[in-house]
């Protein structure tokens, strides 16, 4: 796709070398703070990170906690030392080992951009050590736990987290390089295989976080902090390859092969009941990350591509599922008439996109901020009205239960399957059709974002009065991202009313709404895979950390305003058009609103 | 720069939430009734929960989830199941129907949860009640008052009961709300009764049940009006039902709303009883506007002439939970108890496994307990049989028992 | 006739309620186009701060008597909101002034979010509603008109301090130097920087008197209702932005008009509209989506200026 | 990265290029038959008179400037023509058929614009901001976006192929790919000048071309504005820098106080006592701010 790269003058290329830019070490002068001892630091960079590198893995292999936890050892053996079991270790401290192998091994070899690698390193050892650390301090009770108490000593935690920390300031002091950009051209079938493996791979470490720490619970109460422990970890190590370049390449692989990685990505997600986490209950909750994923995408359409802020958009979940509940046959549904699936999803969507074309109509006269508003007075109406029973098509209060199950002939889409001699888990048939219909969104999505209709949405979100210069007729053209947005989310509500088996008017409140926009904004306004992977977060942390539901929304309240704060495009921030939130200040400033009086009519 | 205030915010984030959730550390040394002088050698057996924790019905929720550990903390140290420890395991379904599933298939597929206690809605309970029936979990609710969740979506015509695995101890709303009616028209000789309610399941069924009987006991039902479940100002409701001059006001819901509702009523100068259900029983009624002559139905005997209601409510204070137990408290320990002690007698002297299920569902359908509430058994749909009901009324400032009956239909 | 008059007389003590809400909202939004959505929760700490005054630090003997009570809770609940507002303003939203649109309103959502979590996880017993001491002459007055027509001395009061407020505020804002500034920022911040005028000083002005304005309705909203609980930041604050938005944003004497306006549409509503009370709100919402659509300006707004 | 890179030298556009994209658009039929008319257009603000009786008529292939001392009108009028104003009295046609009063539909009847403060799409690439252009001229439903079969693809060559010609056509093909808000000041002109034409438009407005640039880029603009009129499009022009509109239009307006003043070709007009008068009229320091400066707003 890009072969006609253009190349900034400084560029240096040299025809066989496969790395474009080995930027050198700038030379190491520091200003700001720290700066006297990172300068001090400069000339012994190497063998600092060196040390920081052997001080981690000694902390690994000491003992890290005096006392025994309450439900054995935190989280396995307390006192393990080198000369009793030298490869025993696992988990966190594992984590700890292998980034402090790595840190050593980068340290001494010559591989460009060593010290941002080994930075990342760092960044992830001292995050390990700061967890478990705290944790342990906590419950213990005291610092007493993480060093020494009633006899026994235990500094693992503070030894990784010096070894961290001299690891991030010797990499640091050493000078911090530009990322390096690789340039590798392999034959078609090795980048095959290799996206093929980096995918599996993928597939696992997803399988490895949800499974870590078990399923939690009293029988296992360390599964939080052992699940943060892992992220931290792989934190690190994704710092670490991001630094050295190769999963930018990676990256650029894939867009060689879209097709292909499609496909294989495709099938991962079909593969992974196949794996740990292939039990029913993740089948469960990544079902319905996957309905919430569609209706972010959906709203994704609204937001991230028209700009049009939407408040109240989880009604039309709301709408496709009441409109499903109320053509499954359950009892409480006035209908009262059964129709097929499939083509409950299609009504179900088109009644949500009249709705959504009704929403989005008030968009002919009112923008920004105020639409905005619009938009949450017709989700209140909408939650409002549900709870009253409107025209006996909500349930009311006691809300639309029994919904019955999908069903295939006589197999339903909650049983579990046997493939030969594996067993797959209850729901599983759910998790299938989920993917499938995700894929499809994200399809549409795709498609509608690199396609005349996409182009006006976005010309529309950077500037309205000039997208209508150019022949785009605004109005209409908004009011379509509203309804295609609400089908999407109509398709997803059907789903989430067999799934769920109950429809209620509380599973559409503003705060869903909220969730929704937290999903789009996390993973990156206008992108593909932003959605998904923001609801996918915004899932699965509640569910790994449910120790902490009662500040669930607290934390949920916070991380709104620090990602706005510090990082407003989101994780995959769009790599061309950075999304209106991504803009600079200065930018911003610079783009001040023209002097035609385009409103006055 | 910002770099290093991001690293520092995230780092005081961390540590706060850390701090937070140190109330009580985890010290081997420091556990208590973790299985006090019991034998505990067979391992753990997990008592699910499911409720709101978070979110604005934490309140009703958390009350729940203490009564429940009250509940279980009393049986492992009374070694109520042999060989066992007991834990609780609290999920909280933040309300509604998709996270209270996932909760469900996430305990349902733990093979060492025995039962759970929930949900606070119906609507959860909905989905969470089939999910667990598939892998015969018992399920007791202290709190839904469906009565399509024991007896089908055609209850009224031909009842059917859904789930085997699906019990409560909850009175549904056709006991209390017609008891009500009972009461206030043919004891208070009240005819011409204005009923509210806040719209949702619990509030909306008592009102209806309890308009249907008023009517059918030759009542009036003055007006029927619905105020927000977070309202606070009723000044438009109060006005409308002025006009009608009822003599009662019925109101289905719960005290928070109920209280400043009755102190307003006197306010604009209708000085007539306001009466609710369980849901309107809380020390803090009177506090909140609830006046001296309103009526409450609650479920049981009044812990005064109950030991064993009293004795709930002395060790919870014991306990020193730091949220009261709320509307479900009573309710939830029984649940837990009638699980604790259906187990108790499925495993005795045994193991407990996945064979054991059925045995507990026998159990629990066999229970006759003497509980917080009451005596408690369950019908053939796994409905309580507990209607043994009490009026109370406000008198210096907290609601007193009137008079204690059973239930009968008119 | 006694119902219509009382429906208006109950439309007119909420809507002075939420006029007090509304003049925050208003003059936010008046200087820095920014729909502060965790305006709502300014409010609802304000009752909470009053609240834990009059429950912790203030003797019950002083309680007892409503004319010590009354100033002291108004004076606590509008200091804790004003605090609130500011340290939002310093900490929220400085940092993204030259943000794109989306980006404050977002953060606004997540400060509501997060306050309100707060108080219900800080706050002892938040979980539920919390009585809230009467703070003023208990009972109610009758006009004997039909059916006689009820008035609360707590509603008289609600209207009285509210009025009174919005009128000295506006009153500051035309009469005083920092009034003057206000309006200058509002109209163009840069060239109000060239006069000399420190624009952060008065937005972060305009954010304390919004806070302590909520704050006194936070506290009155207790003493009117004799409860709070956490959720009643969010509903009266929706409700405040449409009066704001009603009276034409930017506009206190407009967020006054607006509040009222609301008031009575809820209460006249909830009486003659179909659906009755259980739709009062909804009508509100209604009125809101009419009024933006077909008056954006609102009724004293004007200019479209603030459309963007 | 963009500021580093050297400026080539600005010329006119290669001809092959210009004939190519001329046989693409059609635009041209040589019948120099008036397009654009006004009759009578007068625009009330308020109690001002921002214009009165304004008429005229731009024939195929003509190059019309329009000048005038600050606050005469001329944006007025040009947001009149293109369908942002509905004029108080007097009328606008199209090749005789009324303008349509809505400004996407201005552009699709065949009147595109420029902006005085330059309003492309920033986060859009210089090719993406002329395919926006050619939205209007694309048959694209929401069904084939949403498949993109074989007819989808066939109007997305189409379209690169356009934008990728109309790139090479203002010299901006080493930009393709790069955001519109990194380009430099004279490039960004220039891509709105390039988007204007993916339009195929008959007439282009452009509303002060040259401010902001120096000799150089504006000798650059002007042969790039014949180049325009080679394709067959005629174009009027707003612009202060009278020198500028003297040595490039066939026919002159000079706009003063909403009235037409004068009109006639560049000759005429530079000699008209009038015109001096009405520039001159102001100290000769005001008449410099006025060429700095922006327009009326």
């Amino acid at each position: 796709m890009s072969e006609v790269t253009s190349e900034s003058a400084s560029t240096t290329e040299t025809a066989e070398a496969p790395v474009r830019t080995v930027p050198a070490a700038p030379p190491a002068r520091h200003t700001g703070r720290l700066a006297g001892p990172l300068n001090a630091l400069a000339p012994h960079a190497k063998i600092g990170m060196v040390v920081g590198g052997v001080l981690s893995i000694v902390g690994a292999y000491l003992a890290w906690s005096t006392f025994v936890l309450n439900e054995g050892a935190y989280p396995e053996r307390a006192t393990l030392t080198m000369f009793v079991e030298p490869f025993g270790v696992t988990g966190f401290r594992l984590h700890i080992t292998l980034l402090g192998l790595a840190t050593i091994v980068v340290a001494l070899l010559r591989v460009p951009a060593k010290h941002r690698i080994v930075r990342g390193l760092g960044v992830g050892v001292t995050a390990v050590a700061v967890l478990n650390g705290l944790w342990i301090t906590v419950e213990g009770g005291g610092l007493g736990a993480i060093t020494a108490s009633d006899g026994t000593v235990a500094f693992g935690s503070i030894v990784a987290l010096v070894g961290g920390l001299v690891t991030v300031l010797s990499a640091t002091a050493g000078g911090l390089e530009d990322k390096p950009v690789w340039e590798w051209k392999l034959a078609w079938w090795v980048e095959w295989i290799l996206l093929l493996v980096v995918f599996v791979l993928i597939l696992l470490l997803v399988a490895e976080v949800l499974t870590s720490g078990g399923q939690g619970g009293v029988v296992n109460p360390y599964a939080g902090v052992v699940f943060l422990s892992l992220l931290a970890a792989l934190a690190g190590a994704f710092a670490a390859l991001n630094a050295s370049g190769l999963l930018t390449w990676v990256g650029e692989v894939s867009e060689r092969h879209r097709v292909f990685s499609v496909v294989v990505l495709l099938l991962c997600a079909l593969a992974l009941p196949f794996t740990g986490a292939g039990t029913e209950y993740w089948m469960t909750v990544a079902s319905n990350i996957g309905v919430y994923a569609a209706t972010a995408i959906g709203l994704n359409i609204v937001v991230g591509l028209a700009g049009l802020l939407d408040l109240g958009y989880v009604a039309f979940l709301g709408i496709g599922a009441f409109v499903a509940a109320n053509l499954s046959g359950a009892a409480a549904s006035v209908i009262g008439i059964h129709v097929p699936f499939l083509l409950v999803m299609v009504i179900s969507a088109v009644v949500a996109g009249i709705f959504g074309a009704i929403v989005g109509s008030p968009t002919l006269r009112v923008r920004g901020d105020y639409l905005a508003i619009v938009t949450l007075a017709f989700g209140e109406i909408f939650v409002r009205s549900a709870q009253n029973n409107i025209a006996g098509l909500t349930g009311g209060a006691n809300a639309i239960p029994n919904i019955p199950q999908v069903a295939l002939g006589s197999f339903q889409f909650n049983q579990s399957i046997s493939l030969g001699p594996i067993q797959l888990p209850g729901g599983v048939m759910y998790y299938v059709a989920i993917v499938l219909l995700v894929a499809a969104v994200m399809l549409v999505f795709g498609n509608l974002k690199n396609s005349r209709l996409g182009r006006a949405w976005i010309a529309i979100r950077e500037d309205e009065d000039a997208a209508a210069a150019m022949g785009i007729r605004t109005g209409p053209i908004k009011i379509l991202a509203f309804l295609i947005g609400a089908m999407l989310a109509g398709f997803a509500g059907a789903f989430f009313a067999h799934k769920t088996a109950v429809v209620a008017y509380d599973s559409f409140r503003f705060l869903e709404s909220v969730t929704l926009l937290a999903a789009v904004i996390l993973g990156g306004m206008g992108t593909i895979p932003g959605a998904v992977l923001g609801a996918s977060i915004l899932f699965v942390l509640p569910e790994k950390l449910r120790e902490f539901a009662d500040y669930r929304l607290l934390l949920f309240g916070l991380a709104l305003v620090l990602i706005m704060r510090f990082r407003p495009q989101g994780i995959i921030a769009d790599k061309h058009r950075k999304a209106e939130l991504a803009e600079d200040p200065e930018d911003a400033a610079k783009e001040a609103p023209g002097a035609l009086p385009t409103e006055v009519k | 720069m910002s770099r290093t205030r991001k690293v520092a915010t995230t780092a005081a984030l961390l540590a706060g939430v850390l701090a937070l959730s140190a109330c009580s550390t985890n010290r081997e040394e420091a556990s208590s009734g973790g299985g006090g002088s019991c034998d505990t050698s067979k391992g753990t057996l997990v008592v699910g929960f499911v409720a709101p924790l978070s979110g604005s019905l934490s309140a009703l929720g958390l009350g729940m989830k203490n009564s429940t550990d009250l509940a279980v903390n009393q049986a492992n140290q009374a070694c109520k199941v042999p060989g066992y420890r007991l834990a609780l395991q609290a999920e909280d379904d933040q309300a509604t129907a998709q996270i209270a599933g996932q909760a469900a298939t996430k305990l349902a597929s733990d093979p060492n949860v025995v039962g759970v206690i929930g949900t606070l809605n119906s609507s959860t309970a909905q989905t969470v009640a089939p999910i667990l029936a598939q892998k015969k979990i018992v399920e007791i609710s202290p709190a839904n008052t469906n009565p399509a969740l024991t007896q089908g979506d055609n209850y009224a015509t031909a009842p059917a009961r859904p789930n085997a695995t699906y019990f409560r101890t909850a009175t549904t709303d056709a006991i209390q709300g017609p008891f009500a009616a009972q009461f206030l028209v043919q004891k208070q000789g009240k005819k011409n009764i204005a009923v509210i309610d806040d719209g949702k399941t619990y509030g909306a069924g008592l009102a209806d049940q309890f308009a249907a009987e008023a009517q059918k006991l030759g009542a009036t039902i003055a007006a029927r009006l619905k105020v927000g479940e977070k309202d606070t100002d009723f000044s438009g409701v109060i006005t409308q039902i002025r006009g009608a001059n009822p003599d009662a006001v019925y109101y289905g819901g719960e005290y928070p709303v109920a209280g400043p509702l009755s102190k307003q009523l006197a306010d604009a100068g209708l000085n007539i009883p306001l009466m609710g259900g369980d849901g309107i029983v809380d020390s803090t009624y009177a506090q909140l506007g609830g006046r001296e002559g309103d009526f409450a139905t609650n479920v049981g005997a009044p812990p005064e002439q109950q030991p064993s209601a009293k004795a709930f409510i002395d060790a919870y204070a014991a306990a020193g939970y730091s949220e009261p137990y709320s509307a479900y408290g009573a309710l939830t320990y029984d649940a837990a108890n009638v699980l604790i002690d259906g187990l108790s007698k499925t495993v005795g002297n045994g193991t407990f496994s996945d064979a054991s299920r059925d045995g507990l569902i026998s159990a629990v359908q066999a229970t006759n307990l003497q509980g917080a509430t009451g005596a408690i058994s369950f019908d053939q749909f796994g409905d309580t049989t507990n209607k043994v009901l009490t009026v109370y009324t406000v008198q210096g400032g907290k609601f007193t028992p009137l008079e204690t009956g059973t239930y009968a239909a008119s | 006739m006694s119902i219509f008059l009382s429906q208006i007389a109950n439309g007119l003590m909420f809507g002075s309620l939420i006029a007090l809400i509304a003049i925050g909202y208003t003059m936010v939004y008046g200087i820095i186009t920014l729909i502060n959505f965790a305006h709502g929760e300014i409010f609802m700490v304000g009752a909470y701060g009053g609240l834990a005054t009059l429950t912790y630090w203030v003797p019950t003997a002083v309680v007892a008597r409503w004319y010590f009570a009354l100033p002291i809770a108004l004076v606590a609940g509008a200091l804790v909101s004003m605090l609130v507002a500011v340290a939002m303003e310093r900490f929220a939203y400085r940092p993204l002034r030259n943000a794109p649109r989306l980006a404050p309103l977002i953060t606004a959502l997540g400060v509501s979010v997060a306050l309100q979590e707060a108080v219900r996880v800080f706050y002892p017993g938040a979980t539920a509603a919390i009585p809230f001491p009467p703070l003023f002459i208990q009972g109610a007055f009758v006009i004997p008109i039909g059916d006689g027509v009820v008035i609360r001395y707590t509603g008289i009061l609600l209207i009285v301090v509210s009025l009174g407020l919005a009128f000295g505020l506006e009153r500051f804002v035309e009469r005083t130097r920092l009034g003057r500034a206000m309006r200058a920022t509002s109209q163009d911040r840069d060239t109000a920087r060239l006069m000399g005028i420190d624009p952060d000083r008065v937005i972060v002005l305009t954010f304390a008197i919004g806070g302590a304005l909520a704050g006194v309705a936070g506290v009155l909203y207790g003493s009117y209702l004799n409860n709070i609980n956490i959720d009643m930041g969010f509903q009266n604050g929706i409700f405040a932005f449409t009066a704001a938005v009603l009276g034409g944003i930017g506009n206190i004497r407009g967020a006054v008009v607006g509040g009222l306006v609301i008031g009575l549409v809820r209460a006249l509503g909830g009486q003659y509209l179909p659906g009755g009370t259980a739709y009062d709100y909804v009508w509100i919402f209604v009125v809101l989506i009419i009024v933006l659509v077909f008056r954006p300006q609102g009724f004293f707004g004007e200019s479209e200026r603030v459309r963007a | 990265m963009s500021e580093s890179v050297e400026q080539p030298e600005l010329e006119a556009p290669p001809g092959e290029v210009t004939a190519e994209l001329a046989e693409d658009m059609q635009i041209a039929t040589g019948t120099r038959e008036p397009i654009l008319e006004s009759a009578g257009v007068s625009m009330v603000f308020g109690g001002l008179r921002a214009l009165n009786e304004v008429t005229f008529s731009l024939k195929e292939g003509e190059i019309i400037g329009l000048i005038g001392p600050n606050g005469a009108g001329k944006t007025t009028f040009f947001n009149c023509l293109t369908g942002l104003y509905t004029p108080t009295s007097g009328s606008v046609t199209l090749r005789g058929a009324p303008m349509p009063q809505d400004p996407a539909r201005v552009t699709e009847a065949g009147v595109a614009r420029t902006f005085q403060n330059i309003r492309l799409f920033p986060s859009m690439t210089a090719t993406e901001n002329v395919l926006v252009g050619r939205h209007v001229r694309m048959k694209q439903g929401p069904v084939s976006s949403l498949l993109h079969g074989p007819r989808f693809r066939r109007s997305e060559a189409e379209a690169h192929d356009r934008a990728e010609k109309l790139l090479a056509f203002v010299g901006l093909t080493r930009f393709a790919d790069e955001l519109a808000r990194n380009l430099p000041y004279g490039d960004q002109r220039r891509l709105e000048i390039a988007r204007a034409l993916a339009t195929d438009p008959s007439v282009l407005l452009l509303d002060e071309p040259t401010a902001g640039m120096n000799a150089q880029e504006t000798e650059a603009t002007r042969q790039l504005i014949f180049a325009i009129r080679d394709l067959g499009v005629s174009v009027v022009v707003i612009e202060h820098d009278t020198k500028f509109i003297f040595t490039l239009c066939d026919r002159v307006l000079v706009l003063v106080q909403g009235e037409l003043l004068v009109e006639g070709s560049p000759d005429e007009v530079r000699g008209d006592p009038r015109v001096v008068e009405a520039y001159l009229g102001a100290p000769p320091d005001e008449v410099e701010a006025q060429i700095h400066a922006g327009e009326e707003s």
